[in-house]
C-alpha cells in the first residue's frame, strides 16, 4: 500500500513504469477506453430494445448529442488550461433568449445576437477569472447564477417563442438527411479540433494547464490566452444556445439547467482531466456520444424512470475510472 | 397487441407528479397498455430529448406536459411520425385538433389560474384587517419562470384587484419545494410580522410555511391563515387538523383521464368533439368537507373504472373526464 | 551501525535503475556515492531507506537482516533518507515539518497537539545542526537551502544511526553547503554512518571516507578518497577521459558594444539599487547567497516583478518590460532556478517545450514542419540524447531537462541571456557541455549574465564578476579569471 | 484567530512582491473581509428593513444558517485537503430519509441512523477518490446524482413526515431561548476547530492540500486520510439532514437541492482556498452568515424575487474578489 502509493500516485519522472515506445503504445489503449465503453452500451442497448440500433435513432442521438458537443469543444478548452465554467447552462439560456428575440427580425442571422451576447458572458467570466483572479470555479458560479437571474428577468417566466420560418429551415431542416444542427456540430468539432492541434492558441492554452508559471515565465500572454478561451467557450456556448432555442422553438427560463454538469461529464469521460495541460476533441466527441446514448438508450429500453439516474451516475463513475489516465494525472484531487 | 403509451413528467421529485404516474399506471393495467413514463428532471432539453426517444421507438400515443414552452416542438415531432397526443397539465397558447396539429388531440388539464383565485378568495374571506384596515397577506411564489407558477399567481392577482383592503407585504420564491419555501417565509415573516394570511403555492410549499410559523411560536390556522394546492395526503391532513385553511386539487387525475381518451383514440374511437378541450374543476378542500372528502376518495382516489370510461370497452361510457366531487 | 548491501537490482519496467550494486555503510564513516544523472544512485539510497524495495540482492544491518517495509519502517531500526526533491509542505511550520509522520507523538489525552512541547523538541534537533531558523518561521518565506535544513532535522529527529543524503546541497548556496557539510562532519564526529550523493567532487573529497562509483546502473567500485585522482573519479564516472578544466577557454576581444545596462535598480525589498551593464559576447557572473538580489534581478529583467526604481536599457534604447512576454519578444531569455517547477513542462514533450517561447506558425497555425527543424537543430546543438523530438521530456535525466531549457532560451536567438543556477543537480558531464554551449553562443555575440551559487562554475565561465550582498553590489571583478573563491566569498557575507 | 492559519504559505515564494512585516500585516488586514463584508451587509440590510436587526430576526438566521454551517465544516476539509464534494446536498436528503424513517421508532436516538447513513454515504465517495482514483469533481458528481435517485426510489416523491414528539423535543426546542439545532451547530463548530488546528488528523489534511506529493514521501497515509475526511464530511451532512428534516418535520426527495453550491462558496468566502493547504473554521462561519444573511435580508427588504439571484451571484463573486488572498494561491485556476 505504502510503497505503491509512492510509485504510482506520484507525478515524477518516475511514475511512468514503460518509456519510449511501450508508453505511447499503452496510450493508444488507454485512448480505446472511451471508445470501448461507447461500444459495450451500444452492444446492451440493442440488445435491450430492437429500434436502438436503427439510422432513424442514431441520427435523433447525434441530434440531441449536438448542442452537449458544442458547449463541450469550448469546455474542451477550458479544462485543458486547468480551469472550470460553471456558467454554461446559464450562458446557452442567455443566447437562446438572445436568438428568440431577434429570430423574427433577423430570421437565420439571429445566430450573430447569439454569439455575441454568448462571448460577451465568456468575456466576463474571462476577465473575472484572468485580471479579477477569481478562481474560475467561483467566478462561474456567481455567474451562473447572474446570467440565469437575467434571463428570469428579461422573461418573468414567459417563454419567448420561436416561429420565424427561415429561421427554423435554416437550423431545424435536414440536408441529404442529415440535421442542419448535426453538419453544424461536426463543422465546429472539425474547427475546435484544428484549433487545439494546430493553432498556437491550441498550444498556449494547453502549455498553461501543463504548468501555468512556466507558461507565465516563457512569455506566454497567459491572461490574455485566458479570456480569449473564455470568449471561446460563451461563443460556442451561444452557438449551443441558438441550436437548443431552434430545437425547442422556443427560449424559456429553465433552457440548459444542470447542463454545465453534463458538459463536465463529457469533456472529462472523453479523456481530457480536470488537471489539465492535456485535450482531446476526439476524447470530448466521444464522452458526448456516451452520455447521450446512456438517457437515449435507456429511454428506448424503458429503464424505469426511478432508476435511471442512479444508472447514469454509476456509468458516469465507471466510465472516468476506467478511462482515466492516471499516469499522466498522477496527483488525483 | 397491447398498444405503447409514452409519458413525459416535468419531475418525480414532487409528490404530485408521482400521483400522476400511479393513477396512469393504474388504468394502463385496467386498459391493457404497456406505458413507458420517463421523467425530464427538471430540465427542458431533457424533456425534448424524451420526447424525441419515445418517437424513437415508434410508440402509439403520448401523453406529455409541455412545461418550458415545449408543447411545439413535441407534437411537431409526433405529427412527423403521425403518433397522437394529449397535452396535460399546462395550457400552450394553441388548440387541440387544429390543422396544424392534426395529431394534437386533446388538452386535459387544470385552470391554474382559477385555483389561484379559489386559494385567494378563501384565505381573503376569514383573515381579519389589522390596525390599518388592511388585511396583510404574504405570498410565498412557485419557481419562477414556470407557466404553473405564473398561472397561480395570475389567479391571485384577479382577486387581488376585487380586494382592495388586502396589501400584500411581499413575496418570495419558494421554488414549489419545502425546505426552500420554509427559509424564504420565515425571513419574510420577520420583516413582516404583521402578515395573518399566506397564499402558497402548492402543497410543498404549504406545507414549508406552516413549519416556519411553528418554528416561530405561530399556530398556522389560529395566528396565520395558510392557503395552498394539490391535495397531497399530507395537505389533506394539515387541512384536517385545522392548520391548512384551503387546499384544492385532485389534478394529478388528469394523466388516467388522458390515457382513457388516447386509448379509445388508439383503438380508432376519436375523442368527440367538445371533449377535447378540458379545464378540469378542481376539488376544494375545507376541514368541514374533510369527512367527505375521506369517505368519497378513499386514500385520496376517487373510484375510477377506467374500463367504464373507455368507449373500446363500454360503448355508450361517459366522457372520460370525471371531475372530483363530492357526493353531496 | 554497518549497512551492508550486496547486489542489489531494481528495474521499473525495461529501465535497470539499478544492477547489482554493492556497498557498505561502516560506523563513523561518510560514504559518498557519485556518477552521472540516471547513473542509479537516488534508486540505491532509497532502497536503502526502504522507500522502494530491491528486485534482488540483499541488505543487512549489523549482520541481522534487514528490509524495510517503508520508509517509517526504517527509521524504526535506524535508517533515514533525505530526499533528493524538497519534501517541505508549506502549508505547515517548521516544527510540524520536521515531525511530520510523528506528530501523534506529540498528542495530548484527547488528541490534541501539544504545540510548545513539539517546538521545544524541533528548536532542539535544529540547534544540534546550527540551523539559524526559528521553528515558528513561515516556511513559506524560508529558502530552499533552510528547507533542506529542515529536512536533515526531520531526519535527524527520527535518533538515526545512518543518514542518507541525496544530493542536499545541490540548491545550496556557499554558506549553506559549508553548513551541511559541517554538520555531516560532526554527526560522523558522533558516530552516524552518513552517505551522501553529490555532483561535486570537491563536496565529496571534503568530507568523504570513501566513495562509491555507479555507472548506468552498475557498480564500478568502492575507493578510499584520499587513494583515488578526481581525474580517476570522473573517468570512471563518465566513461571516457574528460578535459583537464570543464570550463571552455575566454576569447579574448573586448569592446563590443554594451546590450544591456541597468541604473541604479531597486526591485521590492530584495534589491536596492545595483548598476550593472554587460556586453555582447560576455559573461557577467553574478556572486551572491540566497536573497542577496541575484533572483530579484532576473525577475525584473525578464519583466516577471516591476521595477521599485532606476531604469534599464536594452540595445541602447530604454527598456521596461510589462511581463516576460514582452521581455522575451525583445530578446531576453531567461532560464529559472527551478526547471521542474519553472522551466518546463516535464509532461510535454521535447519539441513542446523547445519552441514554447516562440512557436514557428503561418497566421494562426503552428507550422510544426519548421518547429521541427528548429527543435532537431537545437537538439544536434545542444546534444540532447533523445530519440525523438516528439519524446516527452519525463525520459530525460536532469543533465539533458537542463539543456531543454536552455534550448528553449536559444530558439527565440536571444540578445540577452539570463541564467539563474543553469546547472543544479546536473552531472559533471553534461555540465562540460552546458558550458560549452553557453560560451560558443556568447562567442557569436549573445550577452549573458549568469548567477549561481556554485563558486568554481562562476569563476570558471564569467568574464567579469559582481558581487551581491543584501541587495548591493560590494565587489566588481574585472576580470573573473584572477579571482580566487576566498576573494569572493569575503565580499558575500 | 490562531497566529497558525495566518502563517501559511505561499506556492511560489518569489512571485510575492513584499514580504516580512508588511505582508503578515496585510494578511491580518484580509483575514479581516469576510467580516467586513458581514458588517457591510448588516449595516445596509438595517438600514433596509427595521425589523432585520431584531433579537429573533438573527435568532432565525442561526437557524437558517445552521444546516449550511455543519455541512460546510465538513468542507472546510475536504477543500483544505485540496479536493470537493458535490453531493453533500444528496447525502443530506439521505440522511433526512433516514431520520424520517427511524424517528418514529428511535426518538432522538435517530441521529445514530442519520450520521450513519451520512458516513457510509462518505466512505464511498472517498473510497472512489482514495482508492478508485477517480477525481472527486467526477466522483461525487456521480454520487450526488446516484444517492439523490436512491431517495426518490425510496420515497416516490412522497414526503416522510416526522411526528415523534420527542425527536422533535430534542431537535427543535430551545434553552434559555437558543434553538438546540443551533447549540448543535456551535458545539460542531468547536469541534471542527479543533480538529483542524489542533490534531494529528487535521495537520495531515492540510498537508495532502498544500502538496500531496510531498504528504506521500513523508510517509502520511493520503488515501487513509482522504477516506477518513469524507467521512468525516459525511457523518457532517447526516447531522445536517437530521436537522434539516427536524426543521421541516419530513424529508422529501427535493431536500438539500443545490445545497453543493451555497456550501462551497460559504467555505470559499470564508478564506479557504479551492486550491487547498489552509482552511479556516472561523472563515467558514462568516461565509456561512454572509450566504444566509444575504438571503434573509433580502427576503425580508422584500428585494424583487427575479433579481434576488443577480444580487446573490454579485456579492458571491465580490466577495471572493476582496477575500480571496492572491499572496497565497499564486496560480488562480
Ligand atoms: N520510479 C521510477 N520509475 C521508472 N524509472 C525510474 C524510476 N526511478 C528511477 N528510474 C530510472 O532509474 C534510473 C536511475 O535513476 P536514479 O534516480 O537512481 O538516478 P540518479 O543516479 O539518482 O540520477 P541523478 O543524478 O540525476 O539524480 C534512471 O534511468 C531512471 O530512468
Ligand atoms: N519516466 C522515465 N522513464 C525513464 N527514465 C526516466 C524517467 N524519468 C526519469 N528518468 C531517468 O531518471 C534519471 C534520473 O531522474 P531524476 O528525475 O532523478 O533526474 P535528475 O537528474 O536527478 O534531475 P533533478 O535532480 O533535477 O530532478 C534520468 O537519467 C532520467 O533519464
Ligand atoms: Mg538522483
Ligand atoms: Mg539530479
Amino acid at each position: 500500500m505504502e510503497t505503491n502509493e509512492t510509485s504510482s500516485a506520484t507525478k515524477t519522472p518516475n511514475a511512468t513504469g514503460e518509456p519510449g515506445v511501450n508508453a505511447s503504445r499503452f496510450e493508444v489503449v488507454k485512448r480505446g477506453f472511451p471508445l470501448a465503453m461507447l461500444v459495450l452500451l451500444i452492444v446492451i442497448f440493442s440488445i435491450a430494445s430492437p429500434r436502438f440500433l436503427t439510422f432513424s435513432n442514431l441520427l435523433i442521438v447525434l441530434q440531441q448529442g449536438t448542442v452537449l458537443l458544442v458547449a463541450a469543444l469550448g469546455m474542451t478548452f477550458v479544462i485543458m488550461a486547468g480551469s472550470i465554467d460553471l456558467s454554461v447552462g446559464s450562458i446557452v439560456a442567455l443566447a437562446a433568449l438572445a436568438t428568440a428575440l431577434t429570430a423574427d427580425s433577423l430570421g437565420a442571422a439571429a445566430i450573430i445576437p447569439a454569439i455575441a451576447v454568448g462571448a460577451v458572458a465568456g468575456l466576463v467570466n474571462g476577465v473575472l477569472l484572468a485580471k479579477g483572479k477569481v478562481p474560475s470555479f467561483i467566478a462561474t458560479m456567481g455567474a451562473m447564477v447572474v446570467y440565469r437571474g437575467i434571463v428570469l428577468l428579461f422573461t418573468r417566466g414567459a417563454p419567448v417563442s420561436i416561429e420565424d420560418e427561415q429561421f427554423l429551415d435554416v437550423y431545424t431542416n435536414r440536408t441529404l438527411g442529415i440535421p442542419h444542427s448535426v453538419i453544424i456540430g461536426l463543422v465546429l468539432m472539425v474547427i475546435a479540433y484544428g484549433i487545439i492541434n494546430r493553432t498556437v492558441f491550441g498550444r498556449e492554452v494547453r502549455a498553461i494547464g501543463g504548468g501555468e508559471r512556466v507558461a507565465i515565465l516563457t512569455g506566454i500572454q497567459v491572461a490574455r490566452v485566458k479570456v480569449y478561451m473564455y470568449v471561446l467557450l460563451g461563443a460556442l456556448c451561444g452557438i449551443a444556445g441558438l441550436l437548443q432555442g431552434a430545437r425547442a422553438m422556443a427560449a424559456t427560463a429553465q433552457l440548459g439547467e444542470g447542463l454545465e454538469l453534463d458538459v463536465i461529464a463529457a469533456v472529462v469521460v472523453g479523456g481530457t482531466p480536470l488537471t489539465g495541460g492535456v485535450g482531446s476533441v476526439v476524447g470530448t466527441m466521444l464522452g458526448v456520444l456516451i452520455i447521450t446514448l446512456l438517457s437515449n438508450g435507456m429511454n428506448m429500453a424503458g429503464v424505469d424512470p426511478y432508476l435511471q439516474n442512479i444508472v447514469k451516475g454509476t456509468v458516469l463513475v465507471c466510465a472516468v475510472f476506467v478511462t482515466i489516465d492516471r499516469k499522466k494525472i498522477g496527483i488525483i484531487k | 397487441d397491447e398498444p405503447t403509451v409514452g409519458v413525459v413528467v416535468p419531475t418525480l421529485d414532487a409528490q404530485f407528479w408521482n400521483s400522476y404516474v400511479a393513477f396512469m399506471k393504474k388504468g394502463a393495467d385496467e386498459l391493457g397498455v404497456k406505458l413507458v413514463v420517463l421523467n425530464a428532471d427538471n430540465k427542458p432539453d431533457q424533456m425534448v430529448k424524451s420526447l424525441e426517444d419515445l418517437v424513437a421507438q415508434k410508440v402509439d400515443g403520448i401523453v406529455f406536459t409541455p412545461y418550458w414552452a415545449t408543447a411545439a416542438r413535441g407534437l411537431t415531432l409526433a405529427k412527423e411520425a403521425e403518433i397522437p397526443v394529449i397535452l396535460t397539465d399546462s395550457y400552450p397558447d394553441f388548440s387541440p385538433q387544429t390543422e396544424r396539429f392534426p395529431n394534437y388531440i386533446a388538452f386535459i388539464g387544470p385552470s391554474d389560474e382559477d385555483a389561484g383565485y379559489q386559494m385567494a378568495k378563501a384565505l381573503f374571506a376569514v383573515i381579519k384587517p389589522g390596525p390599518d384596515g388592511k388585511k396583510v397577506i404574504g405570498v410565498v411564489n412557485g419557481t419562477a419562470g414556470t407557466s404553473v407558477a405564473i398561472d397561480r399567481r395570475k389567479g391571485l392577482e384577479d382577486a387581488l384587484k376585487e380586494a382592495p383592503d388586502v396589501r400584500v407585504a411581499g413575496e418570495v420564491d419558494g421554488n414549489f419545494v419545502r425546505d426552500t419555501s420554509q427559509t424564504a417565509f420565515e425571513s419574510l415573516f420577520q420583516g413582516n410580522p404583521d402578515i395573518t394570511g399566506v397564499w402558497a403555492a402548492n402543497g410543498g410549499t404549504a406545507t414549508g410555511v406552516m413549519a416556519a410559523l411553528k418554528n416561530q411560536g405561530k399556530a398556522p390556522g389560529k395566528d396565520v391563515m395558510v392557503v395552498g394546492m394539490d391535495l397531497n395526503p399530507e395537505n389533506v391532513d394539515a387541512v384536517k387538523s385545522g392548520d391548512l385553511l384551503f387546499d384544492i386539487g385532485g389534478h394529478w387525475l388528469q394523466g388516467g383521464f388522458a390515457l382513457v381518451a388516447l386509448f379509445d383514440q388508439i383503438k380508432g374511437i376519436p375523442v368527440p368533439p367538445g371533449a377535447d378541450n378540458v379545464k378540469l374543476k378542481l376539488l376544494p378542500l375545507t376541514k368541514d368537507r374533510v369527512a367527505q372528502f375521506e369517505k368519497d376518495f378513499p386514500g385520496g382516489v376517487p373510484t375510477y373504472d377506467f374500463r367504464q370510461h373507455s368507449r373500446f370497452y363500454n360503448k355508450d361510457a361517459k366522457p372520460a373526464v370525471f371531475e372530483m366531487q363530492y357526493s353531496n | 551501525m554497518t549497512l551492508a548491501a550486496s547486489d542489489l537490482s531494481k528495474s521499473y519496467g525495461q529501465t535497470r535503475a539499478v544492477d547489482g550494486v554493492s556497498v557498505v555503510l561502516r560506523p563513523g564513516m561518510v560514504h559518498a556515492i557519485v556518477g552521472e544523472n540516471g547513473a542509479g544512485k537516488s534508486t540505491t539510497l532509497r532502497m536503502l531507506a526502504g522507500a522502494e524495495r530491491p528486485d534482488s540482492g540483499v541488505m543487512t544491518l549489523d549482520e541481522a537482516s534487514y528490509a524495510p517495509p517503508s520508509v517509517i519502517g526504517a527509521a524504526a531500526l535506524g535508517v533515514s533518507l533525505v530526499y533528493q526533491e524538497i519534501t517541505i509542505n508549506r502549508s505547515l511550520t517548521v516544527a510540524e515539518n520536521i515531525f511530520i509522520d510523528r506528530l501523534r507523538q506529540f498528542a495530548g489525552p484527547i488528541g490534541l497537539i501539544d504545540r510548545r512541547r513539539m517546538e521545544a523538541a524541533a528548536q532542539t534537533i535544529l540547534e544540534r545542526i546550527s540551523a539559524q531558523i526559528s521553528v515558528s518561521a513561515d516556511t513559506g518565506r524560508l529558502n530552499l537551502g533552510e528547507l533542506k535544513c529542515i529536512e536533515i532535522a526531520r531526519a535527524l529527529s527520527t535518533n538515526p544511526k545512518i543518514l542518507l543524503l541525496d544530493e542536499s546541497t545541490a540548491y545550496l548556496d556557499h554558506r549553506e553547503v559549508q553548513a551541511v557539510l559541517r554538520v555531516i562532519s560532526e554527526l560522523k564526529g558522533q558516530g552516524m554512518t552518513v552517505a551522501f550523493v553529490s555532483h561535486h567532487l570537491d563536496e565529496v573529497l571534503a568530507v568523504a571516507d570513501e566513495l562509491t562509483i555507479l555507472k548506468d546502473g552498475q557498480y564500478v567500485g568502492t575507493y578510499r578518497t584520499t587513494e583515488i585522482e578526481p581525474n580517476e573519479i570522473h573517468r570512471r564516472m563518465v566513461g571516457r577521459e574528460l578535459a583537464r578544466s570543464i570550463y571552455p577557454p575566454r576569447p579574448r576581444d573586448t569592446g563590443k558594444p554594451v546590450v544591456f545596462e541597468a541604473c541604479d535598480v531597486a526591485v521590492g525589498r530584495e534589491l536596492g539599487g545595483v548598476s550593472l551593464n554587460v556586453h555582447a559576447g560576455e559573461i557577467l557572473g553574478l556572486a551572491g547567497l540566497k536573497g542577496a538580489g541575484a533572483e530579484a534581478l532576473f525577475a525584473a529583467i525578464c519583466g516577471d516583478l516591476p521595477l521599485r526604481g532606476g531604469s534599464m536599457k536594452l540595445a541602447g534604447g530604454s527598456y521596461a518590460p510589462s511581463s516576460p512576454t514582452s521581455a522575451w519578444g525583445q530578446g531576453v531569455a531567461y532560464l529559472p532556478g527551478d526547471r521542474h517547477n519553472e522551466g518546463l513542462i516535464a509532461d510535454f514533450s521535447i519539441l513542446d517545450n523547445l519552441v514554447m517561447a516562440r512557436p514557428p506558425h503561418h497566421g494562426p497555425f503552428f507550422h510544426r514542419t519548421a518547429a521541427i527543424a528548429i527543435a532537431g537543430d537545437l537538439i544536434a546543438q545542444i546534444g540532447i540524447k533523445t530519440h525523438s523530438v516528439d519524446a516527452s521530456c519525463r525520459s530525460l535525466s536532469g543533465g539533458n531537462l537542463q539543456k531543454v531549457v536552455i534550448g528553449k532560451c536559444l530558439a527565440v536567438q536571444p540578445r540577452l541571456l539570463l541564467l539563474n543556477n543553469p546547472t543544479r543537480g546536473v552531472d559533471i558531464g553534461a555540465r562540460t557541455e552546458i558550458y560549452r554551449i553557453v560560451r560558443q553562443k556568447a562567442a557569436q555575440g549573445l550577452a549573458v549574465i549568469l548567477s549561481s551559487e556554485d563558486m568554481p562554475e562562476l569563476i570558471g565561465m564569467s568574464d567579469r564578476l559582481l558581487v551581491l550582498r543584501q541587495g548591493q553590489i560590494t565587489h566588481r571583478i574585472e576580470t573573473a579569471a584572477d579571482a580566487t573563491e576566498h576573494d569572493i566569498i569575503g565580499h558575500m557575507a
